[in-house]
């Protein structure tokens, strides 16, 4: 499906979803509500069928008080792909996790919960997977700052 | 002008190889068999009967000492040296020529090493697991038939003896799993002993075939009724399954790959010897390496002929104890062969290996071997 | 026969080692000591036909062939108390005696 | 006093040590192998007593494969082995007492009878079949021959014990 | 965890059930290839659970990335698949020339091509001498690594470093190739095709790898797309799937090659498609020797100041499916650098298909994965 | 006087105290040369460098008892086997005893059909 289809799809799919074809990838950003509906259509969707959990990660914007959890999927049938951005609220962040759709996105939403804080509600088994459970803070925020490295990175 | 003919004196490596042959044929005529009655008439007229089975019996635990050290010496360096053959490198190559004095190394730097006992290991029981391991294999030790009338003793009952004995090992690794107070002691050490237990049964058909077939338990009867032709071939062929399985069967009750499962250490680490450290863990590796050879000499003594020559060669003279470790060593070498190029298998595998395909056919071939055996005696 | 030991001395033993087991018997909470206790016990049976075998009839094998048919015997006897001890963990979780309380029902 | 009267009464000894720590020790694994130390002994004492074959075989069957089979037992259960509670009832005391009863009357009787005269006239009843022949070969002669239907007979409780005892251990909750 | 009924090995079939025990494998373990644990939970020696935990060796690469200026990058893709750190470097620097919008010159594509190539093949020669160790083959492992010293080798001669290349570099390479250059690749191709074969003879036929590796740990192809799984573990299970040819980049679409595909998704399957990604890329520098144009090696790189925006950018190394994605501030340095690591996913699906095995077959499995723990954790 | 050679199982005897000397010896050895620094992490169990959960006297799982089971019964056959093989050469009809024997493995035999049908032979 060329971009602007798979955009017009998405849109489709999920009206409030802010749709940009212009960057590298085609990109829909969507609210927290709608979030988990548009994933479900895209997984089950079979001129979607986005079945393939590229990558998953997130993104701290301490400016915008918000932590966007940037989703690269892929379609093994189509060979499309697409970025899907959530984001979480910085004070409190929470997203409904998508591991029961993609396995794949289990450990990655596993890895942002503990480098970024971020909460995946209904996640089957959100531990820290890096680092230790005694861990204090999410070292993957700009605002983290640890006595043995700060200041100086090296 | 033309060059000096060459002088007909042998070069110097070919005397001192014919030097060499005489050392080694001078005491293995003095050995066969006239040693003991030699002391037991020196000493008869000084000492009691029992004084002289006891000097009689400290001379054999010296000798046996110094085999027993001087035959791991040698199989940790063959060891390494077919491990290396089969791995395209050089193996110990620094400590002496071409590596030889690597086990005097080894044997250094075990020596030094701490001896710890984990804090909750069941302490007694964890320090006398190695004395079992290798009473076990000493026991065993003394039945080998080195050359006619070379042996420790020659029991009656030797073949079943050494069934019974070298069960008794599995014994010192039970200590061993259990005492270390460690997961993979304990798991090592089970397997072990469900396997040791297992793979003794089919040796022993085996053993019981090779009883029937040559109408003694003794082990060195067994070697003499050999004298007009290997059981190998004598038994039919009955005799090639038997070792067969006896060679298998044999490697998998001394732990060695490809059935090396209770020291796997892909899965758990070291297996029952995982605790222990320095000298003490090396009489475990020491009783593993006198196991092999026990497993070499035996197949060799069972259906190799032990110390007898083959048919046409026997005009060469060659002693039986050359022969005995000729073909001991050749079986080593197949053995370690086995290990350096076979995966491991897995334990349920291995159980059925043992119980669903070796242990039915050495019945079949104890019974094939009773008819044999019938049939030629009309 | 033993030079210089009389039969009753190997008796002696053979009494002994039964009375052991016999303590050990009654007395053992665990049942794998129990059946420690019975084996010893079989052990001093077995040892009374050897004896009486080499003493009294030393050209005879008639009582080491029955210890050959006791020992079987005992090795069954083994597998099936053992048996009978790991089914009774799997049920009770205990091994003690005490526990084995089956036909009280 | 002759070697062998002195490995007998070595192994006597230490038999009955063994065998007092089997049923003493408070870890069962170490009972284990008390026992395997007990049976081990008698082992030798029935060397001495000519029975060589069933020496050899108590080797085999006892030390070398029903204790395997206890120490299985015994780490299927294993916790027992771990406790540090006593390993007797509370009839260890009575038991003890009616033991040491019944060991001293056996004994005041054992030595009260006359072994010698009964040694004296010790049957020569020499088995026809085992005419000459080793300890071993000898068993096997009169087992195979005389002994036949016996044989089977083992066979069949062999059978019956490995049939009882894998359905016992293997039936799940009861 | 849900359900592992589908996946349950045949051995474990009825209710047995005593006490569940949970044994330790790692992070200090000689199968674990570096610094992973797994807590396996076990009955008997059948797998009830695995929960690997990784980061024992996490030093926040992507933390660090912030901190530093883009070409000085490069180096941290190294440290992460260290076996194969061609292709790590690549992925990197691909996504900052997309960033960039720079045209990279035709002979710094091919000379990549050919050094991610040579790297594939000296990982996989790795992995299958370390597969191989894992199940017991000891001399298996130095047939891989006597093949992959070549390949270090001209690495080394290329660029300084035999594991850590830090040879890519944005908007090219470091250097040009050396003047041996295609003559020892030309040696390499050619040892490689008969050491492929010479694997296949030694490892593919034997009875006990076949059955240590066929039907064991099977991922199904919903699976091992669902896991994110890349490379061939996820072309073991079947699904023909390679970024070379799906998601082309580079001078890929000019070369021939094929995408070997396993059929059941078991640890044979893997080996295999390993071994024939090997034949496969020996085809690929074949092809790319040839076409090799002259050049600049390197493009005329001003200032790296890619413009503000998010980019993904993704590859095959060895391992699978390695994606970067970045969001640039428009400054000199990343604001936000993420590296998708095709071990992560890999090992993500290791709990789900070890289940019901035993723990000989767990080693098996994870061998099969070929994971790389600095990959892992980063 | 003894039917049976007593020196030879002496030797046999004696090589057990040989064994358990010999260890002695080499431990001897050790005892001179090596260092002891004991300290509480050393003393600790080996689990890959991590805290052991939990003790490692758990409870096994019952197939290491059914293998070492039947182990027994087979072992006991042997035994009996021993003196079979031992004297079959002295029968100067080897037929009939041999036919015991064949009923007495064939009954043996059935067991372990028996037991490999039941399953008692598959590993855990």
């Amino acid at each position: 499906m060329e971009r602007a289809e798979l955009l017009a799809a998405v849109v489709a799919a999920c009206p409030t979803a802010a749709v940009d074809a212009a960057p590298q990838l085609p990109e829909a950003k969507v609210p927290r509500e709608a979030f988990r509906p548009l994933m479900e259509r895209l997984k089950a969707d079979p001129a979607l069928a986005f079945d393939y959990p590229m990558s998953m990660t997130a993104v701290d914007w301490p400016e915008a008080g918000a932590i966007t959890c940037v989703y690269h999927l892929a379609s093994m049938a189509h060979g499309h792909k697409i970025v899907v951005k959530c984001d979480a609220d910085r004070a409190r962040p929470e997203v409904p996790t998508v591991s029961d759709l993609w396995r794949g996105c289990e450990w990655f939403e596993r890895e942002v919960y503990d480098l970024f804080g971020v909460v995946f509600t209904d996640h089957p088994d959100l531990r820290r997977i890096m680092l230790t459970d005694d861990w204090v803070g999410y070292p993957l925020r700009k605002d983290y700052r640890d006595s043995r490295i700060a200041g100086k990175p090296y | 002008m033309t060059p000096a003919p060459l002088p007909l004196v042998p070069p110097p490596a070919f005397r001192l190889g014919a030097f060499l042959w005489k050392l080694v044929l001078t005491p293995g005529a003095a050995l066969s068999g006239t040693v003991a009655p030699a002391l037991r008439a020196a000493l008869g007229p000084h000492l009691p009967p029992a004084g002289v089975e006891a000097v009689l019996a400290l001379l054999c635990f010296v000798a046996m000492s110094g085999f027993v050290t001087v035959t791991a010496l040698v199989l940790t360096l063959a060891e390494r040296k077919v491990a290396a053959f089969f791995q395209n490198r050089k193996g110990p190559n620094r400590v002496g020529p071409w590596g030889l004095l690597q086990p005097i190394a080894d044997v250094v730097k075990l020596l030094q090493k701490e001896d710890t006992v984990p804090r909750a290991a069941d302490r007694p029981v964890f320090l006398l697991a190695p004395f079992m391991a290798m009473a076990a294999t000493y026991m065993v030790l003394a039945v080998l038939p080195f050359d006619r009338g070379l042996a420790v003793t020659d029991l009656d009952l030797g073949v079943l003896y050494i069934t019974a004995v070298s069960g008794l090992g599995v014994l010192s690794i039970l200590m061993a799993g259990w005492a270390s107070a460690n997961k993979y002691s304990l798991l090592g050490g089970l397997r072990s002993a469900a396997q040791i237990v297992s793979y003794e049964l089919s040796p022993a058909l085996v053993v019981l075939s090779v009883v029937l077939f040559s109408g003694t338990l003794s082990v060195q009867g067994i070697v003499e009724r050999q004298a007009a032709g290997w059981n190998l071939w004598a038994m039919g062929p009955m005799g090639v399954v038997g070792m067969l399985i006896y060679l298998t069967a044999g490697t998998a009750e001394i732990n060695r790959a490809p059935f090396d499962l209770p020291e796997a250490e892909s899965e758990l680490t070291a297996g029952y010897h995982t605790e222990y450290s320095g000298m003490r863990f090396s009489m475990f590796q020491l009783a593993e390496f006198m196991n092999m050879f026990v497993v070499a000499a035996l197949t060799a003594t069972l259906f190799l002929g032990g110390w007898q020559p083959l048919g046409p060669l026997a005009a060469l003279h060659i002693p039986g104890y050359l022969w005995f470790f000729g073909k001991s060593g050749a079986m080593v070498f197949v053995i370690m062969w086995f290990r350096w190029t076979f995966p491991r298998v897995r334990v349920d595998q291995l159980m059925t290996l043992e119980w669903k395909i070796l242990l039915p056919l050495s019945f079949l071939n104890l019974i094939g071997v009773a008819l044999w055996t019938a049939l030629g005696m009309k | 026969m033993i030079p210089g030991i009389s039969l009753g001395q190997v008796l002696a033993l053979s009494a002994a080692l039964f009375c052991v087991g016999l303590y050990g018997v009654v007395t053992r909470r665990n049942a794998v000591g129990v059946l420690m206790g019975l084996e010893l016990m079989f052990n001093a049976a077995n040892l009374n036909f050897v004896a009486f075998n080499g003493y009294l009839h030393p050209l005879a094998l008639t009582g080491q062939t029955y210890v050959v048919f006791t020992i079987t015997i005992a090795a069954a006897e083994a597998t099936v108390g053992l048996a009978l001890v790991v089914s009774m963990f799997r049920a009770r979780r205990s091994v003690l005696l005490e526990h084995a309380d089956l036909l009280k029902g | 006093m002759t070697l062998p009267a002195l490995v007998f009464y070595a192994c006597a000894l230490g038999a009955l040590v063994c065998a007092l720590l089997v049923v003493s020790s408070r870890n069962v694994f170490h009972s284990a192998l008390f026992l395997a130390g007990a049976l081990a002994s008698l082992a030798v004492v029935y060397l001495l007593l000519d029975a060589e074959f069933l020496a050899v075989v108590q080797l085999l069957i006892y030390v070398g494969a029903v204790i395997v089979l206890v120490i299985f037992a015994v780490m299927l259960t294993a916790k027992v082995g771990l406790s540090a509670a006593p390993q007797t009832n509370r009839l260890a005391l009575p038991a003890g007492v009616g033991a040491a009863g019944l060991l001293v009357v056996l004994q005041r009787w054992l030595l009260a009878t006359p072994w010698a005269q009964a040694q004296a006239s010790a049957a020569a009843d020499r088995d026809p079949l085992a005419a000459g022949s080793p300890n071993l070969q000898a068993l096997g002669l009169s087992l195979f021959t005389r002994y036949v239907f016996p044989l089977e007979i083992t066979a069949l409780i062999l059978f019956a014990a490995l049939v009882g005892a894998v359905l016992i251990a293997r039936k799940d909750r009861p | 965890m849900d359900s592992p009924a589908p996946n349950r090995a045949p051995q474990a079939k009825d209710a047995l059930k005593t006490e569940e025990y949970f044994i330790n494998m790692g992070p200090q373990h000689p199968s674990t290839h570096g610094v992973l644990r797994l807590v396996m939970r076990l009955d008997g020696e059948t797998v009830l659970q695995v929960v690997p935990h990784l980061g024992y060796i996490h030093r926040s690469i992507e933390r660090m990335c912030e901190w530093d200026v883009y070409p000085q990058l490069v180096h941290f893709t190294d440290r992460m698949d260290y076996l194969s750190a061609m292709s790590t470097n690549w992925a990197y620097v691909q996504v900052v020339e997309k960033a960039l919008g720079l045209v990279v010159p035709e002979r710094a594509e091919y000379i990549r091509v050919m050094v991610a190539e040579l790297n594939r093949l000296s990982s996989h020669a790795m992995w299958f001498g370390a597969y191989c160790m894992d199940l017991g083959a000891a001399s298996a492992f130095f047939y891989g690594f006597r093949e992959r010293e070549l390949v270090v080798d001209l690495f080394e001669t290329l660029c300084g470093q035999r594991l850590t290349y830090n040879y890519m570099r944005i908007g090219g390479v470091s250097k040009d190739l050396t003047e041996d250059f295609a003559p020892r690749v030309r040696d390499i191709c050619e040892t490689f095709k008969r050491a492929v074969d010479e694997y296949e003879r030694l490892v593919s036929g034997n009875v006990i790898f076949r059955q240590r590796t066929e039907g064991i740990g099977i991922l199904s192809p919903e699976k091992a797309v669902g896991y994110g799984c890349g490379g061939p573990v996820l072309r073991g299970s079947g699904v023909r799937y390679d970024l070379r040819k799906d998601d082309p980049y580079s001078v890929y679409p000019r070369l021939k090659f094929d995408v070997p595909v396993g059929s059941r998704g078991d640890c044979f399957d893997r080996y295999r498609v390993r071994l024939e990604e090997m034949r496969q890329s020996v085809r690929i520098l074949e092809q790319a020797l040839e076409q090799l144009p002259g050049g600049a090696w390197m493009a005329d790189v001003k200032a790296v100041r890619p413009a503000k925006g998010e980019y993904y950018a993704r590859l095959e190394t060895a391992r699978g499916d390695m994606g970067v994605y970045f969001v640039s501030q428009g400054g000199t340095k990343p604001y936000r650098m993420k590296f998708r690591t095709a071990c992560f996913s890999n090992l993500s699906c290791l709990p789900e298909i070890s289940v019901g095995w035993k723990i000989a077959d767990v080693v098996s499995i994870l061998g099969s994965l070929d994971v790389v723990i600095p990959d892992i954790d980063r | 006087m003894s039917l049976i050679n007593l020196t030879a199982y002496g030797y046999a005897g004696f090589f057990f105290l040989a064994g358990i000397a010999f260890v002695v010896g080499g431990l001897a050895a050790a005892w001179v040369l090596r260092p002891s620094n004991p300290n509480p992490t050393k003393l600790d169990n080996y689990e890959c460098g991590e805290v052991p959960i939990g003790s490692a006297w758990v409870q096994f799982h019952v197939g290491y008892y059914l293998i070492a089971l039947v182990f027994v019964l087979f072992e006991v056959e042997v035994a009996f086997l021993f003196p079979f093989a031992g004297a079959f050469r002295l029968w100067a009809d080897p037929w009939g005893p041999m036919a015991a024997a064949g009923v007495f493995i064939g009954i043996l035999a059935l067991a372990d059909a028996w037991a490999w049908r039941k399953g008692a032979l598959e590993w855990l």
